[in-house]
This record gives structure tokens, sequence and C-alpha cells, in this order.
């Protein structure tokens, strides 16, 4: 048992921190100020580079964090103070009143309908109104409703109070204080997050001037289905479709205008996101025009993404500096005033402008931290060592998301992973102290009633909701007719059936009539199954033998005004659920037991770094690497990216790993077969061709990959021709080993060697800043020395665009170039000659230079295809290894057990490396730290003697859980890595495969139920 | 060049002797002509000498690949014509047979049988896959176009006509025994648990049955015509799984049996598939 | 067929959990109001579901269908609509080609946060299948069984 | 009595007939592509046809292929009284022998099968001479005559231009008495040229029956002459003997109905046990089944006779052409060099 960990903030970072905390046994407070758990995602529309809808994909993570046994969720509470050190911090948070009672509040939101007053929604940006008392959103958890005290009439004036004669479950409390508490934890994550700039930022822009100028964020609501305007596009001064929409780009980043100078890092990406979803929504848009400095597609499939949107109809992308944005008096048009990239100014009207505000800290949180003397970096971001980018100054406390600086989705949940890993490993060295309100209760072993041979014996739960079904479904007719149907034995209308006393009354029932099936007949099961099942299980039942039917969500609420079609709906439903139920076998989540060890492929930076982490977790890990020796690319590195000496850190590291005892190192060895699955791996590793050693066999319970990358091998610019060109690499050796010629007076750099074009479409994230660097570096040694660097956007994202402005300061010159006028190279006796076109003077210029450098892309190992085919995991078009989910899951495989970092994921600095290994150990000690894995209740299962071994489930099974046994030559489905989405059951022919909890047998049980009253009359047959 | 089937049975005759006297094969599956029927019936040979029986003619009208389901862990040598072959490569796709147990005897340059309307729709002339050739490939592509006879009627016409064509289904199973793409140790219409499709020879699940079928067939069929020849009622059941064949082509440009590392139509996608007729 | 003013359709609905299901619970939190002829059965994703139990939904009488799942790319299950997918428009042509009016047969994608688009679905769907009329089953017309017509009353 | 019909005058006739009886004929009918001819009610005289042998035997008459044997709960339902007879006219030697076939089994004194046997009390069959074999029957292989119906009450021979009627029961002999009477020689002249034509075309099976069971069902030629058997159910839905059945049940908003349906030993679940185990999984055991009850078992419980009655339709109508007579020949010669082997050894 670990001491607590506090996690400050719910936002996506946040939830997956405790969540993985919680995975690891690690107890939780999560601590979120606003009414909800979510954060900005939750008001995303869509996300890139993938489109995935936010909701969808977030909304699971949310309930599986707060649903989650070692998690305490906080909402609407705030952190006031943090005493204490490294393992023994006491932070004291205040819960802000609700004016609810949490408990008793079903979040049925008859009071939200009811309330008289109305006020501006800070979850839509102030575009529409919210009632007084309301929903944070509504999909928000937890599902209660919260009282703006501000704004409430019986709060303020002692009048109205509609909502408590509203209630029946009397959850309205307008007495409700807030309360003060102290929690005593070992370690503290911060996840507190961002504000977005105002929009008002750069006065020039005219946001709040000019009603048609709107900020990103708000245009995200808009695009949004649940949103203001339900996904279209209008304006707000005349409500008439935009037709005409223009994308400022860094709105107030980069900009000497605002104090924000930085890059914020994510907004190019979503305003060719907006651009994109704008135009798949509307087919009247005559132009969309994305106004940028640089495109800044650095990240995993934002190239692409990019191209995507370069090559889409209506969208164009404009190099321009936008001066100022004015007004239109006439009709509220904005002119968008700006600077081309010929250096001609340029004017052009639109409908509705968007500007592309950056990510600025929490000023409170920046408050708050320089108050526990957290260090800060200029910004207001929690500063971080670049080589232990998820620690602050302050031990003990971590960060993790937009905190330390900004950043997209998948790079705020690895840090979470990654923080949460180093935040377990003090929590785990710490005794709990008693009582810890979150410690697990030991599952217990209900022995459930053995049901299989009784005659099925069904109870029928019907719920009111008070009015919520009550008032529309005539619920004492459904329950009188449900009793007559086939096998129910019991049926039962509630008020209340979630509360407390009526779920163990549930249990009570079972006992007493003997029910072996329960049917519930209330709200979703998305939210409520759970619940039921826990209340079916104190009746001695198993849980799955309970099914729910939803007459509340999709019949009494959305069919309010028909009232006798609605009870004619329920009882169809309730029909469909006895039905099913009747059918419905128990189901349980099987055992299996799992080894301690972890492998890790790679002993780069990330594999050693990661290795590390799984050993101060506290597990043997077995560290495989193909060299000699540990240390992976980095060994070829001169300086940091913050331009810190690399050898330095490459040998505390290996010096780290090889006195750890718990690490094994193989180098020289190559795993050459895999085995198992999760929690059961056997690798053999053979010693690499020319090497002595025997082959061995290790079992373990997971594998990290970080199997590293490569740099481009090419010809291009004469690299590999002339002496006088080298690679960012090369120059890094020189640099290193001072082997630089004395005298050099002009250098030339060349940026997307090989990357951002065919066949490499993607961008190699690292080199802009890697020139920046060496180029500052050159400079600083000589500054006479003449730099050019040829580029086709300058991608120092985030606070790297310091380095970059640092190295126009010195002198380096910056000159762009387009993919089809590449510089061109030649060398003679003079020396080398480079020829390239200056955009801004509009003329061809050749200049001779002593030293050509370039950047080349980073390149995907060419063995990757064999290691991907031996643990079944996929790669990218590029290469490089897929994970299971781009935004979501960016260090897990869709195969459990096996998880990814570093260079093998895609291009990436040292820094981003460190953080990726430590999120991927952090996953893979969830397992690890695990007794026992627990396999899912409704998981698929093969029928072996139908099956006719002809492949189809295993080929899209997405967790290659289906595999063919060597035995039978049969199908059969590995329990522990099926997560039950029965694709093999729909693909399978001769119905072999089949889903628990939702088999062929119950469905079509559900579908003839409810076509019951259609089945035709009785066939004048012969005989009659 | 009128084709010479005397010439092909010979060669025939020769191959599968061969193959059976060198113990290379087991068995060779192929055609004799029935003693009193006169009519050409599949055949299982097995002794060296019983290989003289081996014909072929356009009357050779059944797939014989089928009955390769029911001879693995031994050898079978096979007389395939086209059609057969790409049966096979449904079959090797799926890892159903195995290629090194079977020796197939490719018919090259098929003209057609007599009596199958499908042949005039198939492209197909030359075997796909084969170990031993009869005559010469035939070069020039065969142009055909997948029939659709349905296709002026209107939705209620052809609902009626299926209508007409299913009530005749007496549900003997011939369609399904004789088609290669139903390999299902149990069939779907003989499960009870669940019960997909009623037991009663009615209208209402006849036409279901037909439409499952169909639906089974989908990215299998071959479009041979072996269902519609065995049918006893002479059902155009064909005509759903014609228009199937016809869609795939057409949207997924996908045609079964013409690559056996191909997977089929529904264990793979692609991620830009068409959405046609989907609810936007 | 013509439509019937008074006829009350019953159409079967197969949702995925995690984006359709939640996209109907979300039209229902917020209160909007679409015409209750639907009966939904949820199923964890679209990939799940095997065309043969929409087949039988028309063999137990089911005036129409409707099938939603994920966006293409949201699958909570990552590709399992993408399959969904193939199946259903081979499946759609199947029955339009065999007769059965295309309205019937009702195939969309519904994301969690699209309750205003669920709703307006399941509008257009009931509006769709009242056009065609009641399903008549696939013995309608009085279709007599074969041998019925051989052995008469006997 | 003898009496002939010129075929012009043939609908006049039925129209009598038909006063008192529902009539059944061989008719012509064109399903689909396919034209067939079907014992079937008959709406028009023209469409009959005497000179081909049904596709289909008169077996659903008396066992229909979909039978409705009333509610579950409530029980059998009784038959309905007081309809029509049905008078199946032109029925051919195979088809009335396997009638004959067909009663001891549903008859029996001790289970009587009401169904079928109310079925066949409600009829009354005319036998139909034949005048030329079939397109692969071989009645005359199993000891029936092919020109002469048993156990009818009228015997029909048509010779293209007139019907002859040998009346053999007097109370139908008021249908006939408006017609010419026939002279007995020119008809025996004509049987014999027919009889003649069957014996050039006649295969003779020399068949031990019943077949020797343990010897047979042991036999090492199951295998070939089953190995391109498909398992489908044709040779058996379209045999006038074969009666095998299932039920099922089917439930509406008033109950649940108890059916009975055909079923064949062809089908590889025909006896697959609730618990999984299949007795006869190979479609070896299934066509041996299928010979051995019709040639073996059949024969052992009823007198020697076979279930066949060498009407070819298994043959005319298998999807691969399986020929009942190959198989019968192979049993045959297969059992004769058995008893050359035992009696020179």
């Amino acid at each position: 048992m670990a001491k607590p960990v506090m996690v400050i903030g719910g936002g996506i970072a946040g939830i997956q921190a405790a969540f993985d905390l919680g995975e690891m046994g690690v107890p939780v407070y999560l601590v979120e100020t606003s009414p909800s758990l979510g954060g900005r995602m939750a008001q995303l529309d869509k996300t890139f580079p993938t489109n995935d809808c936010s909701t969808c994909i977030l909304a699971p993570k949310i309930s599986d964090c707060y649903n989650h046994e070692m998690v305490t969720t906080y909402t609407y509470t705030d952190v006031l103070d943090i005493e204490g050190q490294e393992g023994d911090f006491r932070v004291k948070v205040r819960k802000n009143p609700r004016y609810i009672n949490e408990d008793a509040c079903t979040g049925c939101g008859e009071c939200v309908e009811k309330c008289p007053v109305k006020v501006p929604d800070a979850y839509n940006e102030g575009l529409i109104k919210r009632k007084a008392i309301y929903k944070y959103y509504d999909q928000g958890v937890p599902n209660v409703v919260t009282i703006d005290p501000e704004h409430c009439l019986k709060i303020q004036k002692g009048r109205c109070g509609l909502c408590e004669k509203m209630c029946d479950t009397g959850a309205i409390n307008y007495e409700q204080e807030s309360e003060e508490m102290e929690l005593e934890v070992a370690a503290v994550i911060y996840a507190a997050g961002y504000e977005a700039f105002q929009g008002n930022e750069v006065s020039e822009y005219g946001y709040l001037r000019h009603p048609n100028v709107i900020t990103s964020l708000e245009y995200e609501r808009y695009l949004s289905a649940s949103g203001p305007t339900e996904g279209h596009i209008q304006r707000l001064t005349d409500g008439e479709e935009a037709r005409k929409i223009a994308f400022i780009h860094c709105a107030g980043s980069r900009d000497t205008r605002n104090d924000c100078n930085y890059c914020s890092a994510v907004c190019c990406m979503y305003s060719i996101k907006q651009a994109l979803v704008t135009r798949e929504h509307s087919d009247e848009i005559e132009a969309i025009d994305l106004y940028y400095m640089d495109i800044r597609a650095y990240g995993k499939g934002f190239e692409s993404y990019y191209n995507t949107a370069e090559a889409t109809e209506g969208i164009n992308f404009r190099r321009n500096r936008v001066a100022r944005l004015e007004e239109d008096q006439e009709n509220g048009e904005i002119i968008v005033k700006g600077l081309d990239d010929q250096g001609r100014f340029s004017e052009e009207k639109y409908d509705l402008v968007v500007l592309g505000v950056g990510l600025q800290p929490n000023k409170e949180v920046t408050e708050m931290m320089k108050r526990l003397r957290i260090r800060v970096n200029k910004y207001g971001f929690a500063a971080t060592d670049e080589l232990d980018p998820l620690a602050t100054s302050c031990k003990g406390i971590f960060t993790c998301g937009v905190a330390a600086g900004p950043k997209d989705i998948p790079e705020s949940v690895i840090e979470a992973s990654g923080a949460a890993a180093q935040a377990a490993i003090i929590a785990r060295s710490q005794p709990a102290p008693e009582p810890v309100k979150a410690a697990k209760e030991e599952e217990k072993e209900v022995p459930y009633r053995f049901v299989d041979y009784e005659r099925v014996r069904i109870g029928v739960f019907v719920c009111h909701c008070g009015n919520n079904i009550g008032g529309v479904v005539d619920v004492p007719r459904v329950t009188e007719q449900a009793e007559h149907l086939p096998y129910v034995e019991h049926s039962e209308e509630i008020k209340y059936l979630c509360s407390p006393d009526n779920l163990e009354l549930i249990g009570d029932r079972i006992k007493e009539k003997n029910l072996n099936r329960v049917v519930v007949a209330s709200c979703t099961p998305r939210t409520h199954e759970a619940l039921f099942r826990q209340a079916v299980s104190w009746g001695g039942l198993n849980p799955y033998l309970m099914v729910m039917s939803n007459i509340r969500d999709q019949n009494s609420w959305v069919h309010r005004e028909e009232k006798e079609k609605a009870t004619e709906k329920a009882l169809d439903l309730i029909k469909a659920s006895v039905a099913k139920a009747r059918k419905s076998q128990a189901l349980e989540r099987s055992r299996v037991d799992k080894l301690d060890k972890g492998f890790v492929i790679g002993g780069g930076v990330a594999g050693m770094t990661a290795a590390l982490q799984l050993a101060e977790i506290g597990f043997p890990v077995v560290l495989i690497e193909k060299d000699k020796e540990l240390g992976g690319n980095a060994r070829d590195l001169f300086y940091t990216t913050e331009g810190r000496p690399a050898r330095r850190l490459l040998k505390e590291l290996q010096e780290k790993v090889e006195n750890k005892d718990l690490i094994e190192t193989y180098c020289g060895y190559r795993a050459t077969k895999v085995e198992g699955y999760v929690g059961n791996f056997t690798l053999t590793l053979s010693p690499e061709t020319g090497e002595s050693g025997q082959e061995k066999e290790i079992e373990g319970g997971v594998i990290v990959v970080a199997t590293g990358a490569g740099e481009l091998e090419t010809d291009e610019y004469l690299a590999g021709q002339s002496s006088r060109v080298l690679s960012q690499v090369d120059l890094e050796k020189k640099m290193r080993d001072n082997d630089l010629e004395k005298d050099l007076k002009k250098v030339f750099m060349i940026q997307c060697v090989g990357s951002r074009e065919e066949p490499r479409e993607y961008c190699s994230r690292i080199c802009c800043n890697q020139a920046v660097n060496s180029a500052i570096h050159l400079k600083e040694r000589d500054p006479e020395l003449d730099i050019t660097i040829l580029y086709r956007d300058i991608r120092t994202y985030g606070f790297y665009e310091d380095n970059y402005r640092k190295a126009r300061q010195l002198g380096v010159k910056f000159v762009r170039f387009d993919v089809e006028e590449k510089p061109r190279v030649e060398e003679s006796k003079e020396g080398l000659s480079i020829s390239y076109r200056d955009q801004v003077a509009g003329i061809e210029k050749t200049e001779q230079a002593d030293l050509l450098i370039l950047s080349k892309a980073v390149v995907a190992q060419e063995e990757s295809d064999v290691l991907s085919k031996q643990l079944k995991v996929p790669l990218n078009e590029d290469g490089f290894f897929l994970e299971a989910h781009v935004k979501l899951m960016p260090v897990d495989f869709a195969t459990d057990g096996v998880y990814l970092c570093g260079l093998a994921h895609g291009p990436k600095n040292l820094s981003e490396s460190i953080s990726q290994a430590r999120a991927a150990a952090g996953r893979a000690a969830v397992v690890l730290t695990r007794e026992y894995l627990l396999t899912e209740a409704m998981v698929a299962y093969i029928d072996s003697d139908l099956c006719m071994s002809c492949q189809n489930c295993v080929e899209v099974c997405p967790y290659q859980a289906i595999s063919m046994s060597e035995w039978t030559g049969k199908a059969e489905v590995n329990r522990v890595l099926c997560k039950g989405c029965g694709s093999c059951t729909a693909v399978c022919r001769p119905h072999a495969a089949d889903l628990h909890g939702f088999s062929n047998q119950e469905i079509i049980e559900e579908m003839e139920a409810i076509f019951a009253d259609r089945q035709p009359a009785p066939l004048k047959g012969e005989g009659k | 060049m009128e084709t010479n089937y005397s010439e092909i049975s010979k060669k025939i005759q020769e191959i599968s002797r061969k193959l059976l006297e060198e113990g290379r094969v087991d068995r060779v599956i192929g055609f004799e002509r029935g003693e009193f029927t006169g009519e050409m019936t599949p055949v299982l040979v097995t002794d060296p000498e019983e290989a003289e029986n081996l014909l072929f003619n356009p009357e050779c009208e059944m797939m014989l690949a089928k009955y390769l389901l029911d001879y693995g862990g031994s050898t079978t040598g096979i007389v395939a014509k086209p059609c057969d072959t790409r049966a096979i490569t449904v079959y090797l796709a799926e890892e159903l047979i195995k290629r090194d147990e079977i020796v197939i005897i490719g018919i090259n340059d098929c003209q057609g049988l007599e009596e199958n309307e499908a042949c005039d729709e198939c492209g197909v002339r030359n075997p796909v896959v084969a170990d031993e050739e009869i005559g010469q490939p035939r070069q020039e592509p065969v142009e055909t176009d997948i029939k659709d006879d349905l296709k002026d009627m209107s939705l209620g016409e052809r609902f009626a006509y299926f209508q007409e064509e299913f009530s005749r289904c007496i549900r003997c199973y011939a369609c399904r025994e004789a088609c290669f793409v139903c390999s299902c140790e149990e069939c779907f219409v003989d499960s009870n648990q669940p019960q997909w499709v009623g037991f009663s020879v009615g209208l209402r699940d006849n036409f279901t049955f037909h439409l499952m079928r169909a639906m089974h067939m989908a990215g299998r069929c071959i479009n041979c015509g072996a269902c519609e020849l065995a049918c006893p009622e002479a059902i155009n059941m064909r005509a759903l799984t014609r228009n199937l064949y016809r869609v795939a082509q057409e949207v997924y440009e996908f045609e079964p049996g013409l690559d056996p590392e191909e997977k089929t139509l529904f264990a793979t996608y692609r991620l830009n598939d068409s959405e046609q007729g989907f609810l936007d | 067929m013509a439509g019937n003013e008074n006829f009350e359709p019953k159409i079967l609905a197969f949702l995925c959990n995690w984006c359709s299901y939640a996209a109907a619970d979300l039209a229902g939190s917020s209160r909007m109001q679409y015409p209750p002829q639907i009966r939904v059965i949820r199923v964890p994703c679209s990939g799940r579901i095997d065309p043969f139990l929409l087949i039988r939904a028309f063999n137990s009488g089911a005036d129409g269908i409707l099938v939603s799942g994920c966006h293409p790319g949201d699958c909570h299950y990552l590709d399992g609509n993408y399959y969904a997918r193939r199946r259903f428009l081979m499946l759609k042509e199947l029955m339009q080609y065999a007769g059965i009016a295309e309205e019937r047969v009702n195939f969309t994608w519904c994301s969690a946060s699209e309750g205003k688009r669920f709703a307006a679905i399941v509008d257009r769907v009931v509006e769709r299948i009242k056009a065609v009329g009641p399903w008549e089953g696939f013995d309608s017309r009085g279709f007599i069984r074969r041998e019925e017509e051989v052995a008469g009353g006997n | 009595m003898l009496k002939v019909l010129a075929k012009s005058e043939l609908g006049q006739f039925l129209d009598k007939l038909k006063q008192e009886f529902r009539v059944v004929a061989p008719v012509r009918r064109q399903y689909g592509k396919k034209e067939r001819v079907e014992y079937h009610p008959v709406e028009n005289s023209e469409e009959i046809i005497l000179d081909s042998q049904p596709d289909t035997p008169p077996k659903k008459f008396f066992l229909p292929q979909n039978e409705r044997l009333g509610d579950e709960l409530e029980g059998e339902t009784d038959l309905e009284e007081g309809e029509k007879e049905t008078l199946i006219f032109g029925v051919r030697s195979c088809d009335l022998k396997a009638v004959e076939i067909l009663k001891p089994v549903f008859l029996d004194d001790d289970f009587t099968d009401t169904y079928f046997q109310k079925k066949l009390e409600k009829t009354v069959m005319f036998g139909l001479g034949c005048s030329s074999r079939q397109e692969n029957c071989f009645c005359d292989s199993l000891e029936i005559n092919p020109l002469e119906g048993k156990n009818v009450p009228v015997n029909m021979y048509d010779d293209g231009e007139k019907i002859w009627f040998a009346v053999r029961d007097k109370e139908l002999e008021k249908f006939f008495a408006d017609l010419p009477d026939g002279d007995a020689e020119e008809l025996e002249e004509k049987k014999g040229k027919w009889q003649e034509e069957f014996e050039k075309t006649a295969i003779t099976l020399d068949l031990p029956l019943p077949f020797p069971e343990l010897k047979t069902f042991e036999a090492p030629f199951w295998h070939k002459v089953s190995a391109n058997c498909l398992g489908c159910g044709v040779c058996t839905y379209y045999c006038p003997t074969c009666f095998c059945f299932g039920f099922f049940w089917e439930k509406h908003p008033e109950g649940i109905d108890r059916w009975r349906t055909w079923d064949s030993c062809m089908f590889p679940l025909f006896t697959k046990h609730g618990g999984g185990h299949n007795p006869r999984e190979t479609q070896k055991q299934r066509t041996r089944q299928r010979i051995m009850h019709k040639f073996s078992y059949h024969p052992q419980n009823f007198d020697g006779v076979p279930a066949c009655s060498g009407c070819g339709r298994c043959i005319s109508q298998c999807p691969v052409n399986i020929d009942l007579r190959v198989i019968l020949r192979t049993v045959e010669k297969y059992l004769k060099e058995e008893e050359g082997v035992k009696s020179s050894g």
C-alpha cells in the first residue's frame, strides 16, 4: 500500500496521471477547480491530426478515472496551500459549495429546466446562456448540478426556490458552506493546464471591438455539434452563414507586442483542423484563408494533415504577417491588413476572422507556484530541467501538460503518464498513513449463487426517476404488464431506484423471491450499469445477470409530448431486456498470473531512462541493446536542445543503469523470438552476428520498445561527396572533437533534407532546433562567421522560439525556399557554391561557402518491420511504430503489454524522449504492479466445433487477441487481450465466434421480443 | 481454333496416371461419364488404372474444388477449370487448404460450359494457379460484363420476382452444397441456438435464408453459377450474389479468387471506403 | 407502396455504446424531442453487428432499421466501424436489389457530442420509412406457399 | 369395364369428376426458367401431361413438406370434415408402389399416423400404365410392372390419341357410363408393344433383398460411391418413398404451433446429437444409410419389399448426377464376388 498522491487539475493530463497512479495501486486525490472533470479537451470539437471526436474519446477516459476505486475526485475544489517536503506533503484544499448534496443529486436536470435565471455559459465561452443552476456540460462528470450563488435568486435575494421544489431527492441545499480539508500526500502532480489568450492581447486585432473577430476557442464551440450554433458557422452580428473566413495564426504568440514571445505550439495545427472541419461542415464556404508566419506541423502525422489541408479546395495558406484587423462599418466585414512574403502590403475582406490565440499559464497557478517556491520560467510556466522534464524545482512536486509549457494533447498525456510514474516511486516508498480514504478494499470473494440449472426467475424494477420517467411513462401500467411477461416472477415500481436504500432493496428482493435475473428499467447503462450491477451482486447474484432498459434518456426525456407512445416504447424496451435476461449468462473476470520482469528493447537514452524508471519503481528489467555499448544516437550529440553538454548526461545515465542491481543489460544482443502475451512474454535473445555469447530465453511481463531511429543516408546536395558538406551530426562531432577548421568565413545550412517531401512526408522535428543551436554555437565561437540557414518553415516550437530569436539577434541569416525551387550546390576548385532564390528580393543568388551543413531527415530503423511482426504491433507508413491511439494512448500499443518510447515512435528531441520513456515505463508498471491480471468479463469466445479456421477473426481483431490453436487448428481467444468489441463475432461466417454479454442469441431474443406483436398470425397450414 | 476435348481428356488421363503412379497424389478428382445416365459426374480416382475413365468436356459443369476440403492431410490432384482454380485461391487465402497438399491440373483457355449462363460473364479463361497445365493459355483477355437482367425492374417488381423465385425453394440446400464458398462445418440454417432463420419452408424464411446466404457469399463468391445449376427448382438465386459480386468490383475493386495473398472483402478495409447510400 | 398517414412504424436501431448510444443519451439529457417509433439495441461497436441480425430484423417484422456507429476514425475499438462500413454497404446493396426499399435500411455515424444530429437522424429515418409504408414481410401480398397451393385445404 | 376417351373430350370428362372430387393431375408448370410436370390441381384439361413422368412424386398429398400438427399447448387439431376427396389422375406404377411402401410405415397398428391416415383416406388415385420408359426409371428392375398399377380403382393408358380406362370399382363406374367401350384386344396389343419396349431397355439387377446387413455395411466400396455426393437433400426430397421428418415450433402472438417438416438423412446434421456427437459424421456413412435403409432395413421390416420404386427421380435431379443404379450394380457385383470367394474358398 502506498501513500496517496495529489493531482491538481482535472483536464486530460490530470485525468491520465490520476488514472495511471490508481492503476499502479497508488491512492489519488484528484482536485479540479471547475464543477466537472474534462478540462479544455472537453471544450474541443475535433482533435488533430485524426479529426477524432473529442468527446467520444475523452468521455470513457473520464469515467474510467472517476470510477476508479483508488481515485478520490474533488471537483469545484481549490488548492489553498501545500506544506512539507517530498514524501510528506500536507495540502490544504477548499471544497466550494455547490449548494447541492452531491450524493442525492441524480443529475436529472429537472431543476435546470425550471430555473428562471440566465447567465453566460463559461463552458461555451460565454457565447450562450446557461441557468443559475446548471450542469457544467452535458456529459460532465460527476453528473450533478451546481448552483451559481452569484446569480441564484434564492441565495441572493431569498426568493424563487423553484429548484428546491422541483427536486424530489432533496438534493438542494441553499445553506451549504465551503469545506476546508487538509490532505496528506507523498507527492503532488501539477496538471493545472492553461488559460487561452483573451484575444485582446494584440490590440491591433480589435477583438471585442469588432464582433466578427472571435477567438479560436470560441470558434471551437461554434464547430461543435453540441455548441451554441450546433455546428453552423454563423456571424454573430447578423446570424448570416459565414462564407469567407480568415484564420490568423500566432495571434499573440511569437509577438513582441504581447509579452508572449514563445510559440504556443498548437495553434498552427488547430487552425488547420478548424479549417478542415469548417470545409467539411459546409459546401457554401467560398474561402478559408490561413495567415501564418511558419506552419509548425512538427508532430507525428501533422505534416500529412497539413498537406491534406493544402490540397483541399477552398483552403488557402498565406504566408503573411497580419498587422491589423479593421471593421467595415457598413456590413461588419473584417479587413485583414498584412505584409505578404514578398514584402508587399495586402488587404482582404472576410465575414469572420478567427484569432489563433495561444496558450498562457493560469495566473493564479503561477502565483501559487511562486508562493510554494516552485521555480517558474519568465513566461510564468513551471520551469523544468530539460533532462528531467517532469520535475519542478521543488522535490516531490511534478508537472505535466501545459502547466510546464504549451503542448498538444498526446504530449500532455505522455507527460502525465511519466509524472505518474515518478510520483509512484515516492508514494510506494512511503507507508500509507491510517486511514486512507481511497484504500482499496480487498475485492471480496463474493460467492455468487450458482443459477445455471435453475428455471429462469426474472425480477423487473421500473424506476420513476421522480417525474423524469414517471411524468411521461405510465409506470404503474408498465410494471403491471411486465409482471405477465414470460419468466417474470416479480415486478416493482420504485421512485428512485438509484438511492442507496433502494439499491439494497434489489438485493433483498433477489433473496426473498429467489430471483436469478434482474431487469432494471431506468436511465442509461452508460452511467448506471456499474451501480446496478453492484446492487445485484449484493443479492448474491452474478452482476452480469442484470440487464438495463433505458427508458429515461432515450424515452421519457425525448418523447415528452407523446406519453402513450412513450409508455408503449418503455414496455417494448422492457420486453427486450426480459428476453435478453432470459438468455444472459453469469460471467466473470478471471485472473491470470503474470510475471514481474520488464523488457526494454533498445539501449539509447529512451531505453535507458525507461529501464531505470521501471527499476526505480521496483521491478527487475532486462535491457537489450544490439550495439556493443549503451547510448544510441546520443553518443553523437554534442549539445542538447537547450545547449547543455550531452556527453555528461549520457555518461551519468549509463552509470546509473550499470549500477542499478535490478537492471540486467544485454549488449550485443537482439530479441529474435517473441512468444506469449501481456504478463507472460518469453523473449529469445541471440547474440548479434560476430558477437560472442549464448542464446538466452527470458520470461517477463511487459515489453518497452525503444529501438530509436537513424539519420537519412543521401547524396543530395553533394552529401558524402564533398568533405565540405556535413550533416548536423557530423558538425556536432567536429565541435565535440574540436575538429572544425579555424578560418571559416561563410557557412550555409540547408533544412528539410529528405524530410517533408516524397517519400518521407513528415517533419523531422528536431532539425530546426538543431540548426538554430549549432548556428548560435558557431556564432558564439566566432561572431564574424557568416551563417545562412536555408529553410522551408522554421519550426522552433514552444520555448525554442527564444533560440530562434537569439540566433537572429546574433546575425544568423534565415532565407526561405520552396520545395519546388530547392537550392543547388556545386563544388569546384574554388570551393562550394550555393545557388538559391531570395524570396523577398525576388532574385537568384549564388554564393560561395566554406561549409554546408545539412539537416538530414530522421528515418525509422529498417529492421523495425521484423520486430513489428514479432510483437504483432503495427508500423505507420513512414516506418515508425504506430501507437494504439495517436491522441490518448501515445505510448501504448493496441496489443496489451507492449509500450513505445523515443525515436522509434517518431522524431523527437532528448527531453521529449525522456518524458516518453518515463511514460512508457509508467504504463508498463501499471501491468507489473498488479498481483494478477484481470480479464474483461464481456469477451469473445469461440465454439471450436463450429470454427472452420478461416482466420478472418484473426485478421480483424484489433488487439491481437485471437490466434490459431496449435493443438486444434481452430481459433481461440486470449481473454486477457480481448476488449470485447465483437469484430470477430460479426466477421465469423459459421458463428463460431460470439461475444459474452452481447451474444447473437441475446440480440435475437431482444429483437424478437420487440417485434413479437408483428409476428404473422398462425399460418393456415395443412392439418388445420 | 476448335477446342479438342478428347485431346484434353487424354492429357488429363496421362497426367493423372503419372501422378498416381509416382505417388505424388493419393487421389485425383475429375469427371467421368455415368454408366446409365450418360451424363458427366465427378469421380475420385485412386488407382492409376482407372485414370483412363477421366474425361473433360463442356458438360463438366460441377465445381470440384469443394471436394478438396475433405482431404486435408493427404495429397489430392484435381482437374481444374479456371473457376475451380479461383475457388482454390479463395480457399488458400483463408488457409482452408494447404497448397502443398494439392496438385492442380489446370485447363487453359476455357471455352465455358454448355448449360452454365455464368460462363458468359466470366473473364478468367486460364487457371489462376496450376501445377500442370493443359492446352495453351489464352492470350487475349476476354471482355465480359456481369449481367444484370433485373436492372430495369422497379423495386416492387424485383421484390415480387424474388418472392416468386424463393417461394419455390424446398430448402434442399443443393445450392449450399454445390457452392464452394459454403464451407462452414455447420450452416446457420441448422443452428437453433440462436435460430437465425425458421425451419419452415415458407416464403418468409425462404427469403430470409436466401438473403443471408447471399450475404455470406459476398466477397467470396466468384459467380461460377454452381448454385443455380444445382437447384432442382431452377431458382435464380444467383441474381443476388452476382449483384454483390458486381458491387464489390465497382465499389472496392475487389474480385475474389485472383490472389491467394488477398484478404477477404470483409476482413480488410480502406480508410476512404465508400459510404454510398449512408445517411449524412 | 403508398405512404400512410396513420402508419406507426416500428424501427429497430443498433447503436454502438461509445458514440451513437452516447449521442442518443445526450439528445435525452438535452431534452431534444424526436419520434418515439424507434427501439434501440445497444451493442459495443458497430463492428459487432452481423448483417444477419439486420436481415433477421426484417424477418421479425421491423419496418426498418437504423445502424449508427462512431464516425470513421473515432472507433473506441480502433477500427471496428471500418469493417462495419463494408458490410453495411454490401448489405444495403443486397437488400435494395432484392426489392426492399432503401429507405428501410439506414446507416449513419453519430459522435458522442452529436445529440442534435441523432435526434435529426431519427426524424429523418422515421420520415423515410413512413414514406414507403408498412413492411408487410417477405411473404407479403398474401403469397401462398407453394405446397399449400398444391395440397389445398386437404 | 374398359372404356375409352378421346383426348379432345378430356375436359368434359374432368368436369364430371370435378363435381365430386378435387382433381389433381400431372400438369405442365413454368417455374422461372424451368418447365416441369407436377401433380397439381387441374384448372384446364389442356395442361394435363400424361406422356411424361411428373418431376415430383405425389408424396406431398399425404406427407406435406410442412404440416401444422396443432397448438403445442392445446393439443392436436382435428382435421376439418366435409371437404371434397382428392382424386389424383394418372399416377404411374412407381408412384403407386411408393404409396404402398409408405402405408405400413405410417399405418402401423400400434402407431398410426393419423395425419397421414386421414389424408390417405380422402384420396382416390387413378393409375396410369406407362407407355414408354422415362428418363432414368427402372421400376421393372425392382419387380414392379410399369403397365399395371396395383390397388387402384381405375387404371388408365394413354396411347397418344385416346385414354383407356380399366375400371375396377363399381362405385366409380357412373363416371364412365357415357364413354364408349374399349376393345380389350386392341389394348392388350398396345400393351404388348409397350412391354417389349420396356424389356429392350431393361437393366437386370440381381439384388438379394434385403441386402445382408453386416456384409454390405462393412463393404469397401461405400467411400467410392459416395465420394462425389454433395450432401444436399435433393434425392430424398424428390423421392416418393423417403419419409423422414423433423419437428419445429413456431411462436406467434396467440400461442405456439407444432409443425413437422421434411428432413433428410443426407444432411450432415440429421443425426447430430444435442451433446455434439454425430454418429453419421461422414458422407460415406450417410450415403450408406440411405441405400441400406431402402434396400436392407426396410425390406427386413416389411416383407422384403425395398423402399424404392425405381422412379429414377433421385438420378434425374441429382446436381452431380449420382446414379442409384450404379450404386446398386456395385453392391450386386460386390456381393456376388464375396459369394464367389466364399464358395470357392
